[in-house]
C-alpha cells in the first residue's frame, strides 16, 4: 500500500512540526503556506521558551506541557535557543502575596525554580529593578522564531515532505458525500490554480483555522487575540525577566540577539491579516517593561509588532485555557478527511505534532508511535540545502 | 553543535587561487609604489631637456651605474607580473570556464615571461652602449 | 531586471548608483588598472627604440613635447599614484590596520593623487 | 505615532513566466511605521497576489531584507520616516544576486548552503563579541550564557557586494565573515574552503557589505581579518608548523 498522502496547510509551527512527525511515521507529507515558512502568528512570537511559570497557578495542564516540551526543545533543537534561564521578580507588595501560591503550583507542575534575595537577583541581571522585593529563578530560554520552525521543517524535508510556499487554498475538494479529499490552491509564484488531492488534510493555519473551516461549512471555535510586541536595540539582560503576579500585560521581558524584546497585550480582533499597531500600547510596553528593567527607558524602540494568538474557544481574552485543541471534524461533523489544529503556544509546538499526528494515524490505521521525542533535529539550514 | 552537513556544497569552491597569488600582488604592489616615485623623479627633474625627461645620452649615463639597470630589471619584472596578476583576478570576475580560465592564465604567463625578458634585454643594451 | 549574478554583469562595477566610497576605490582601482596596463606595453614597446639608437630615440622626444601626450602622461601619473595609494589602503586594511576608516583612507589617496598631477602639471606645462 | 502621510509604493512583481514590471500602490501611512508595515498593508487591502518574505518583524529571523529606493534595508526596522517623504515614491525592489522566486520574495538557497558550508555558529557564547556596541550591555562575569549570533542570515550583503553581483559560485560576505568567526586555526576544514577561487582572495575590498549589514556583524572587517588569519595558516604550513 503507498504511502498516505497528508497536506498541511500552514508552515507555521504547528503545520511544520506535524509535518515532521508524520514523515517519521512512513506518511508522505506536502505542506501548503501561503506566504514563507513562519510568515504567520509563529514568525511574530515573543520567542519565550516557557517553562510554565506564567501558567502554573491558574492553567496547571499548560504548565506541566511547558515544562516538558521546554526540556525537550532544549535536547533536540539547541541550535536555535538561548538557554540562559528565566526570573520572576516580584516590585510591589502585591507581586510577594502572589509568591507562596506561584512556588506550590510550580512545584506541583514540576516547574524546578530557586528564590533569590535581591541582592542575588542584581548579581545575575545588574540592569534588573534594582528595588525589586523578590526573585525566582526558572528555567526560561528564548529562540529565534523563523529557525525553530526551519529547524523542524528541513528535518521533515530530510525525512521526504515537501513543502509549497507562496501557495494560498482557495478551496476544499469533496468526494461528493462532504467528506474532504483534497485542496483547490492557487500558486501565487506561478499564478496557476492547481488540484492536490489527500487521504488527510490537516489545517494548522492557527489564527486562521477559521478560514479554512469555512471553506467546509464550519466555523472553527478559535478566537485569535492579538497582542503587541516591542522590541528595544539593547541586550540589558541575559535572562527572560517575568513579572511575579497573575498575567497581565507587558509582564515579561526576554532577550533575543542583542535585543531585549517586551510583551505583550491581549484584545480581541476580527480581520487577522493586519493588525495595526496603536500608540498606547506602545507606551503601555515601554511603562510595563521598564519596571522590570528601568534600563529600557534610554533604548530605541527597533521594531514593534502584533502577534495574533489563535486561543482555543470562545470567550474573551487572555481566560482560555492556554492549551490547544486538535478536531477531527469527523467525529464533530460528520466530514471525514479534515483535521483541524488550534490554539496552544509556540515552545508546545511538538506535542501539538505529536497529538495531530495520533489522530491522523489513528483515522488511517498506521500504527506509529511519535519518536520526535528522541529525535535530534537538523541545522535549520538544512531546508535550503534540500531541493523541494 | 549543529548536526554535521549532511550535503554537497552548492559548488565546492574551485583551488587555484590561493594566498600566493594575492600575496604577490600584495607584495610587489608597494615595491612598485617605491620605485616608481624614484623613476617619477629621475625621468622629469635629472634629464637635460627643458620638462626634463632624458635624452638618448642621458639615458646611457644614467645606465653605466650597475645599480641602475638592477632596479630597472626588478622593476620591469615586479610591474609586469603585478599587473598581469591583476588582470588575472579581473578575467576571474567574469567567471570563465575552468579551460577558459587555464588558456588566459598560460597566455598571461606567456606574455609575462616575453616582457620580462624583452625588459632585460633591453636594459642590458642601454648599459652595454655606454661601454 | 534579471536578478542574478552573471559574468555579463562585469559593467555593473562601473554602476555609480547608491555606491559607499569603498566601491568608488574599487572602480578607479579597476579602471587606472586596466589604463595602466595599457600604458606599461605600449611604454616597453616605445622604450625599445633606444636599442635602436640616438635618431630613433630623438624622434620620440620629440613626441613627448605635444601637450596632448604630455595630458595623457599626467593621466598616466594621477593614475599611478592613485592605483598605488588605494593598492597600499587594501594592503593596510587586509593586516587590519585602519579598516574602520578605509573610507578616510580613499579619501586620501583621491586627494594626494590629484595634488601629485598637478605637480607634475606644473613641471612639464611650466617648465 | 499620529501624522498621517499619503506615499506611494513602487513594487516590483514578477510572476512566473511573465515580464517584470512595477506596480503602485497609494497608501497612507504613519512616518513612525516601518517598511514592512507598508508592504503588507498592500498584500492584507490591495493585492493579495503580493509575495515577499517576513517574520519576526524585530531583525531577529533576516526575512525581510529588500532594496528599498536601490539600497538593501531591512524593512522590519526600517522606518518610513528615514526613507521618504509625504507624497513621495517608495521603491521596493527584491535583493539582487538572488533568483528571484515572485514579487519581493528571493530563494536564499544557495546563500545557507555556503553558511552550512562554513558551518557557520547560529548561538555562541554571550561576550563573543567583535564588535563592543551600547548594545551588548553585558559584563565580563556573563562568561556562561549563549545568545544567538548576529548574523541573522538576511543576504543584503551579498546583494550589495559588486563581486556576488559577477558569480553566485563566489561564498560572499556572511559565509566568509562565519569562517572568520569560527577560526581557521581552530577549524583548518576551512582553509580549503575560504582559500579558494569563490572565497577570500575575490573581495575587492569595497566594504559595501559593512555598509548595509543592519546586525553588528561588520563583514568587511571580518573579511580583512580572514586574510590575516588564512596567510598566518599558509605561513604555518610551509614551515611546517
Amino acid at each position: 500500500m503507498s504511502k498516505p498522502h497528508i497536506i498541511i496547510i500552514g508552515a507555521g509551527f504547528t503545520g511544520v512540526a506535524t509535518a515532521h512527525d508524520l514523515a517519521l511515521r512512513g506518511c508522505d507529507v506536502t505542506v501548503i503556506e501561503r506566504g514563507d515558512i513562519c510568515n504567520g502568528t509563529s514568525g511574530r512570537t515573543h520567542g519565550l521558551l516557557h517553562s510554565g511559570g506564567r501558567y502554573a497557578v491558574k492553567d496547571k495542564e499548560s504548565a506541566v506541557e511547558c515544562i516538558e516540551e521546554n526540556m525537550i526543545l532544549r535536547r533536540i533543537v539547541p541550535q536555535v535557543i538561548e538557554p540562559n534561564g528565566g526570573l520572576f521578580i516580584a516590585i510591589e507588595e502585591s507581586d510577594l502575596s502572589y509568591a507562596e501560591q506561584f512556588i506550590e503550583s510550580c512545584e506541583e507542575c514540576g516547574i524546578q525554580i530557586d528564590e533569590l534575595t535581591p541582592q542575588q537577583a542584581l548579581k545575575l541581571e545588574p540592569n534588573i529593578n534594582p528595588n525589586l522585593l523578590s526573585a525566582f529563578i526558572i528555567p526560561d530560554g528564548t529562540f529565534d522564531p523563523l529557525r525553530l520552525a526551519l529547524a523542524f521543517a528541513g528535518t521533515a524535508k530530510h525525512n521526504g515532505a515537501r513543502f509549497r510556499t507562496f501557495t494560498e487554498v482557495e478551496g476544499l475538494l469533496t468526494d461528493g458525500q462532504g467528506n474532504v479529499n483534497g485542496v483547490k490552491v492557487l500558486d501565487r509564484a506561478a499564478n496557476r490554480l492547481l488540484e492536490l488531492r489527500a487521504d488527510v488534510v490537516v489545517n494548522a493555519t492557527g489564527a486562521w483555522a477559521g478560514q479554512i473551516t469555512g471553506m467546509a461549512g464550519l466555523d472553527a471555535p478559535v478566537q485569535p487575540t492579538p497582542g503587541i510586541m516591542v522590541a528595544y536595540d539593547q541586550r540589558l539582560v541575559q535572562r527572560a525577566v517575568n513579572r511575579l503576579n497573575v498575567p497581565g500585560d507587558g509582564d515579561i521581558v526576554l532577550p533575543q540577539r542583542r535585543m531585549v524584546v517586551v510583551g505583550t497585550t491581549s484584545f480581541d480582533a476580527e480581520n487577522v491579516d493586519y493588525i495595526p499597531v496603536t500608540e498606547d500600547q506602545v507606551k503601555l510596553m515601554l511603562e510595563r517593561g521598564s519596571e522590570l528593567i528601568p534600563g529600557i527607558r534610554n533604548t530605541k524602540p527597533r521594531g514593534i509588532y502584533m502577534a495574533t494568538r489563535p486561543l482555543v474557544g470562545g470567550g474573551s481574552g487572555r481566560s482560555i485555557a492556554r492549551t490547544f485543541k486538535c478536531f477531527d471534524h469527523k467525529e464533530t461533523h460528520g466530514i471525514d478527511g479534515l483535521v483541524t489544529i488550534t490554539g496552544g503556544k509556540a515552545t508546545t509546538l511538538r506535542i501539538m505534532a505529536e497529538k495531530t499526528a495520533d489522530v491522523v494515524c489513528a483515522k488511517l490505521g498506521i500504527d506509529m508511535s511519535c519518536v520526535t521525542k528522541e529525535t535530534p533535529l537538523l541545522s535549520y539550514r538544512q531546508y535550503y540545502t534540500i531541493p523541494n | 553543535m549543529t548536526t554535521p552537513s549532511t550535503f554537497k556544497p552548492v559548488s565546492s569552491p574551485r583551488p587555484g587561487e590561493t594566498a600566493w597569488l594575492w600575496l604577490v600582488k600584495i607584495v610587489t604592489g608597494p615595491l612598485l609604489f617605491l620605485i616608481f616615485i624614484l623613476h617619477l623623479v629621475v625621468n622629469h627633474y635629472l634629464g637635460s631637456t627643458a620638462s626634463g625627461l632624458m635624452t638618448y645620452d642621458d639615458v646611457v649615463a644614467y645606465f653605466q651605474n650597475p645599480l641602475i639597470p638592477a632596479i630597472e630589471i626588478i622593476f620591469v619584472t615586479a610591474v609586469v607580473t603585478h599587473s598581469l596578476v591583476g588582470l588575472r583576478g579581473i578575467v576571474l570576475d567574469m567567471n570563465p570556464s575552468r579551460p577558459a580560465l587555464n588558456a588566459v592564465t598560460v597566455l598571461l604567463v606567456a606574455l609575462g615571461a616575453a616582457a620580462i625578458g624583452y625588459g632585460i634585454w633591453l636594459a642590458l643594451v642601454i648599459a652595454a652602449k655606454g661601454l | 531586471m534579471n536578478n542574478q549574478p552573471s559574468a555579463k554583469k562585469f559593467l555593473g562595477w562601473f554602476n555609480p548608483l547608491g555606491r559607499n566610497p569603498g566601491s568608488w576605490a574599487f572602480i578607479i582601482s579597476r579602471i587606472t588598472a586596466l589604463g595602466l596596463t595599457l600604458y606599461l606595453f605600449l611604454h616597453l614597446i616605445v622604450l625599445g627604440r633606444l636599442a635602436q639608437g640616438p635618431e630613433a630615440y630623438q624622434e620620440f622626444l620629440a613626441l613627448t613635447e605635444n601637450p596632448v601626450v604630455k595630458i595623457g602622461e599626467l593621466a598616466v601619473i594621477g593614475a599611478v599614484i592613485y592605483h598605488g595609494l588605494n593598492g597600499i589602503r587594501i594592503v593596510l586594511t587586509s593586516f587590519g590596520i585602519g579598516v574602520t576608516r578605509q573610507a578616510q583612507l580613499f579619501y586620501a589617496s583621491i586627494v594626494l593623487a590629484i595634488v601629485g598631477t598637478l605637480v607634475f602639471t606644473i613641471r612639464m606645462f611650466a617648465g | 505615532m499620529s501624522e498621517k502621510w499619503t506615499i506611494t509604493l513602487r513594487t516590483y512583481r514578477q510572476k512566473e513566466g511573465e515580464a517584470p514590471r512595477y506596480d503602485d500602490f497609494t497608501l497612507d501611512v504613519d512616518p513612525d511605521e516601518y517598511v514592512l508595515d507598508a508592504v503588507e498593508r498592500v498584500w492584507a487591502f490591495h493585492d493579495r497576489s503580493l509575495c515577499f518574505r517576513h517574520a519576526c518583524h524585530h531583525s531577529t529571523c533576516g526575512a525581510c531584507g529588500m532594496r528599498v529606493n536601490g539600497v538593501e534595508k531591512l524593512t522590519c526596522i526600517t522606518i518610513l520616516r528615514d526613507v521618504t517623504q509625504n507624497g513621495a515614491t517608495l521603491k521596493v525592489e527584491p535583493l539582487r544576486n538572488f533568483p528571484v522566486v515572485s514579487d519581493l520574495a528571493v530563494d536564499m538557497g544557495d546563500f545557507y548552503k555556503k553558511n552550512e558550508m562554513v558551518d557557520a555558529r547560529a548561538v555562541l557564547p554571550v561576550i563573543e563579541a567583535e564588535i563592543e556596541h551600547p548594545s551588548s550591555a553585558w559584563n565580563p562575569n556573563d562568561a556562561q550564557y549563549i545568545r544567538l549570533s548576529d548574523c541573522l542570515e538576511c543576504g543584503m550583503c551579498i546583494s550589495a557586494c559588486p563581486v556576488a553581483a559577477t558569480t553566485s559560485e563566489y561564498l560572499g560576505p556572511a559565509p566568509l565573515a562565519a569562517a572568520q568567526d569560527r577560526g581557521i586555526r581552530r577549524n583548518p576544514e576551512l582553509l580549503n574552503i575560504v582559500d579558494s577561487e569563490d572565497g577570500l582572495w575575490r573581495c575587492h575590498s569595497a566594504f559595501e557589505c559593512t555598509a548595509v549589514c543592519p546586525s553588528f556583524v561588520d563583514p568587511g572587517r571580518r573579511i580583512m581579518d580572514l586574510r590575516k588569519q588564512v596567510i598566518g595558516a599558509k605561513l604555518g604550513q610551509l614551515f611546517g608548523k
